[in-house]
């Protein structure tokens, strides 16, 4: 196929656009916690990004995107991008823009996983545990997904990552915050965001490269692309104001949580973009911003201090969002109908790669924390925490 | 007389309570920064150890009636107490006299 | 017309830049307000933003781009977006673009109007104002101009809404700060801006917004979008350069002088970008910021509160954008002729359409905004405008 | 040539990408300097941005791209873009965006020489200089590099700008502060940086732009832009984490340091973007990290007053980058091959540019601002120094 | 005497210049947040009422001689005034020497 | 006793240093904002003149046994001056009783 330099620009722009989220995570997170964590937070999404891009392009794409291996893995073919063409018959874009592209869906995958350490992870062994995540977690579920992996080949529909990206960040998020355990001080007193309007800046710039994100994922500048331009805004707007809405029936309706209704429903058009309508979208929004909020006033009564609430928003956003597509996925957008339109085997196909994503990132990443923490000790000494970790793991200050 | 607490950051709801249920409720609050005699918190680290000189406090002004004073310090004490080092002080001023702006009235 | 992928990136992109801009306009007057509405001020934009986007695909877009109803208003052919289809005949780009595109518009003229609204508003009042203004405003106007509307017809140009967009904000956002009155204390004391960073932040973001907003206009990726991106960037520059040097002659050259001055080149530039030469659009961006300065001083001295400037700044240099577009229009850049030209009858379409929106704008909101002022109450007690809307409406602190 | 929109659509994004980075470098700086001082800081972007946008069109641009003139600089036949077309026979974008492309490289190189004047300057000498040095020194090393001068035909490769914007405005930062000296009670007392989150929002928006920067120079959605765009992230990656690595292994791992390495990351691969490997990218990032690291720490030790690091980090990292390129260069690329390759030709010509791009940024810079300084007086009194340049040149406040 | 009053911010400009106009100038200030006897501000809503505990306050000690204290502090209290509740109070504290740190010499 | 010490934010370090070799250590800071007799720094620029009311200071406080007072004082008073006008000022301040909350006891 020829090179296409409209859809090579559109791709250009959308990793662009992606690589942004990763800090705008970042700042998300960083406003969430008290000031005396706010660099840490923000610098453990840099760092997530440098330490991937070099993964990724090392051995991370082979995983993920080599030859397959038994449905599982990628082989090692493309191991330091050996043998990447500038361009390729099946493509309208070079093959090392996919690569850049996907390098960036990679990074903000780990980023989201942070908000289980939130305030308390010790930055070395951090390190070595963002290593082994990315490789043995996030590069098998995108072969899986998109790589020629079984999901793919039973069906399982998912156009930008609700598995991948949304539903292993949250459910490994949430093992992570078991295995490293509640923050000194938590349940006996409040700990409350320290830097709304930071928190309010990743949101504005999680929105904004989510285009990228999504509508990136047709690889095409086409009508396909617009759809799932539309849709995605379309869900964050209903998620934002469901999630306000159901909020100030109980109190006052907060910006946080306004903020929250809308990555809700970013996540959960995620992997339904480029399948369904505008009206569903709407619907899928609406009820992720409910699922989400109601998961996170579950996470808050149950003591469990995943307090960034990756799990609630990300990985039930995610897993609502898997499901949502194998139900609203409607032929007339992209020529796969789901539950609605009668398909049942979708929706199967859709619950199976979604829960086996679940299932697989909970474990293997309760492993991995367990095995890190035992070795290297996840956490940092109490008097480190106490002083907060800008100053203890980085020797600064805000 | 002007209780002048200087405690942690995270005991303050705490203390705030138990001034309440004492019938205390006027109170000036900013946050600040401390060391004490251990010279702050000194922490070690691969290749060096880091002295972390001034840890964020809150300071507490409660201008009470003399025959207050022990009482407040009593409560705020033992609500501001985790027995750890960095607990904090309290230092009790004198206040010659003391007013409410609204009415212009001294009080007591 | 067969989709042009380079044209569909561009608007893709472009359409991403101008969402931007809402939460960016929410930066910008957040770091205006004094420190207890500061989340409150970056709130509305977003709440706006997630609103409009309902509004936009329910009903909103059938109301501007439906079939012509009298020059005045669109029908309702595609409400909820029925019938819009992923090509079409008279396009390069998918029409749910041309949507998703018009869309973010909508948002930012809302997101302005919030200026009048200051640290002020009931939240739960301003909503419901909120989906009747850029219902029975924004969406008239937005026919008018460029739906099929009289204006259209009569031969107005508004290449990317100097009228739509900026006179109606402007004038509307002065309508509501007459209706809801002066804030507490406005004149007895001063209300310095809290976070000029946060402003200089949210003036970065316009500016790097409004090259979608204005080169995306040209709805291709051709050399009229590359006049409009550098007329745009150098009525900016010229604005903020006149301001800054008018200003320093009264005293200290303010940062918030300067930015201010860029958004008044880029407002007066937005209905020219697409007709004017380079050297036209640095007088266009010049006199703007001097116009939109005496607008400024004149307002503080005539001791109305719309101290964010949403009048001065967006009603006055989108006033005047929309006349100088009838002066400066010059044939060799897109066939249009102005007053320079010695095109009289463009002179007086550009004024008659301006005037109309700015007439039709102030008078609109006023009603409006008097009506749900009676109903609901536009204004927060007295006692929670004290303590500030972030605490009393958002239950938060900065 | 026809016009082709992808290619359009990329420049167009591409310019709006880069025009970012101007204002970002703002924030970066505006985070590292004292509280007094932060609006200042980036009050000196957005005034640089807004001068250089005019200096180009009048006569910036005819000066770098004109008729060539003795290989040293280009002729007045484009003064005030007279004469440049909206399509071109040699191009597959319209002229005119070339030009505004340029125009962003300009004015970011500007921006980064207010590193040396940092907290200390006098605004209205600042705003002469600025114009002086953008004519005299920026004019003439993009003409010698791009626009048809001595080091283009000597062979000198510069993909996006290594010398033209790294080593001239690095060095131009360190004669700045020669001539300026040091700040009131620097090696007194400490100067901490004010606002590390702010730094770190600069440093995202930095990274996110430079996409443009170095992807963009290929002018064109092409295989070259595909490279271009991952080397340029896998170079920032790289060096973020030497530079981490290095600065660990002395005390903390710093945000700002790990920011810094990927800045020097950045910087680096800036003239070898379309020209090495992926490798090649990881080796150049991650030697610039300890290249300039190294150099930051001389330049402490010196007493030298740079300390926003535009020298240690724009200067050296640019001279490394510049030689990286003779060295890495992989004909399989882009068909230029570099010493590894056996080409010592390329080295040469790559080393002879930068140096000649060093000495006369360095010396010239030297004059102006001693001649500036001795007729305006570039820096504030002393008790303008100690209250602040926020209060005392533009009477705000943070 | 140090008199320490705990106002609106919104009325230190006031306080400054009628403190100016009575000669008196050396000042220093900070925001703090403080709450009276009324604990706070009490705002209601659909669905509840929250309570709005520490309101934003500024503090200004002013040194003055002992002569000049019940000056000083009549004109703040009046300039502080504006009869509603939140206006604040005024503390006066005892000093008991007080130098200049410029030339070490002690004032007054 | 309290001493109370307004200072240069930039002379902090010094103070601090000087303190601790004299085996004073614990104290509490925060920053203020002051103006002097001069009513802050006025400065001058083409059209006008400006005067910044009020410059940014660090206040200290550190609490000695009374016969200490003396000493301290001294120590602080000469790390923080430079001679200039600004350098801040120094004020005691009697403290009546004063407690670690760690332990509950009074301290001398
Ligand atoms: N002599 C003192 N004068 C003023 N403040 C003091 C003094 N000693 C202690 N403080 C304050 O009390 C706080 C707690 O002190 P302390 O309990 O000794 O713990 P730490 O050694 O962890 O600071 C200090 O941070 C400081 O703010
Ligand atoms: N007993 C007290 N001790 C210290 N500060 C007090 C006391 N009472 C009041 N204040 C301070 O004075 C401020 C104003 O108090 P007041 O006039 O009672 O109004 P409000 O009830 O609105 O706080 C409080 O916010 C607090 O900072
Ligand atoms: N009478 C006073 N009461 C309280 N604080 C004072 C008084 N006089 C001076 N100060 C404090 O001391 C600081 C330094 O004052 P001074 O040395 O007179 O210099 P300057 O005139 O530059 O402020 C002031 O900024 C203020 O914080």
């Amino acid at each position: 196929m020829a090179l296409d330099s409209g859809t090579t620009a559109w791709l250009l722009i959308s990793t662009a656009l992606v690589m942004l989220m990763t800090p705008a995570v970042g700042f998300f997170y960083g406003g969430l916690v008290r000031k005396k964590n706010i660099i840490s937070m923000v610098a453990l999404s840099f760092i997530v990004f440098a330490l991937v891009s070099i993964q990724w392009v090392l051995w991370g794409y082979t995983l993920a995107f080599g030859p397959d291996i038994g449905g599982f893995i990628g082989g090692l073919q493309y191991l330091g991008l050996e043998g990447i063409g500038t361009t390729s018959p099946d493509a309208a874009y070079p093959p090392l823009l996919f690569v850049a592209f996907q390098l960036v869906f990679a990074t903000v995958t780990m980023a989201i996983v942070t908000s289980g350490f939130a305030e308390r992870v010790r930055l070395s062994a951090f390190i070595v545990f963002a290593l082994l995540w990315t490789t043995l977690v996030y590069d098998p579920l995108a072969h899986w997904a998109w790589g020629g992996g079984w999901a793919m080949a039973f069906g399982s529909l998912d156009f930008a990552g609700g598995t991948v990206v949304h539903i292993s960040s949250g459910f490994a998020a949430l093992a992570v915050a078991l295995v490293v355990g509640k923050r000194a001080g938590f349940g006996q007193y409040t700990m409350e965001p320290s830097n709304i309007p930071m928190t309010l800046l990743g949101a504005a710039l999680l929105w904004f490269g989510w285009f990228g994100f999504n509508a990136g994922s047709a690889l095409a500048a086409n009508d396909i692309a617009a759809t799932a331009f539309l849709v995605t805004n379309t869900s964050a707007a209903a998620g934002a104001l469901s999630w306000l809405l159901a909020s100030w029936v109980r109190g006052k309706p907060s910006s946080l949580g306004m903020v929250s209704g809308a990555i809700a429903g970013l996540v959960a058009i995620t992997p339904a973009a480029g399948f369904v309508t505008i009206p569903a979208s709407i619907i899928i929004g609406a009820v992720a911003g409910l699922i989400c909020y109601a998961c996170l006033l579950w996470r808050q009564k149950s003591g469990l201090d995943e307090s960034l609430d990756a799990w609630s928003i990300h990985g039930m956003g995610g897993l609502w969002g898997a499901l949502a597509t194998g139900i609203f996925a409607a032929a007339a957008v992209n020529g796969y109908s789901g539950l609605i339109e009668g398909n049942v085997q979708q929706f199967i196909a859709n619950a199976a790669g979604a829960f086996a994503a679940l299932a697989y990132a909970f474990i293997v990443t309760l492993i991995l924390a367990k095995v890190v923490d035992m070795t290297l000790g996840l956490r940092v000494s109490e008097e480190e925490e106490y002083v907060g970790l800008d100053l203890s793991q980085h020797g600064e200050r805000v | 007389m002007m209780i002048k607490a200087i405690i942690r950051p995270e005991r303050l709801e705490f203390v705030k309570q138990e001034l309440e249920k004492a019938g205390i409720n006027g109170m000036t609050i900013r946050e600040v920064q401390g060391r004490g005699d251990q010279k702050g918190i000194t922490l070690t680290y691969r290749g060096g150890k880091m002295n972390v000189d001034f840890i964020p406090k809150t300071m507490v002004d409660v201008v009470v009636a003399d025959e207050m004073a022990e009482k407040t310090t009593e409560i705020i004490m033992k609500a501001a107490r985790t027995g750890k080092v960095g607990d904090g002080r309290i230092f009790i001023i004198p206040v010659v006299r003391s007013f409410r702006i609204r009415t212009g009235e001294e009080v007591q």
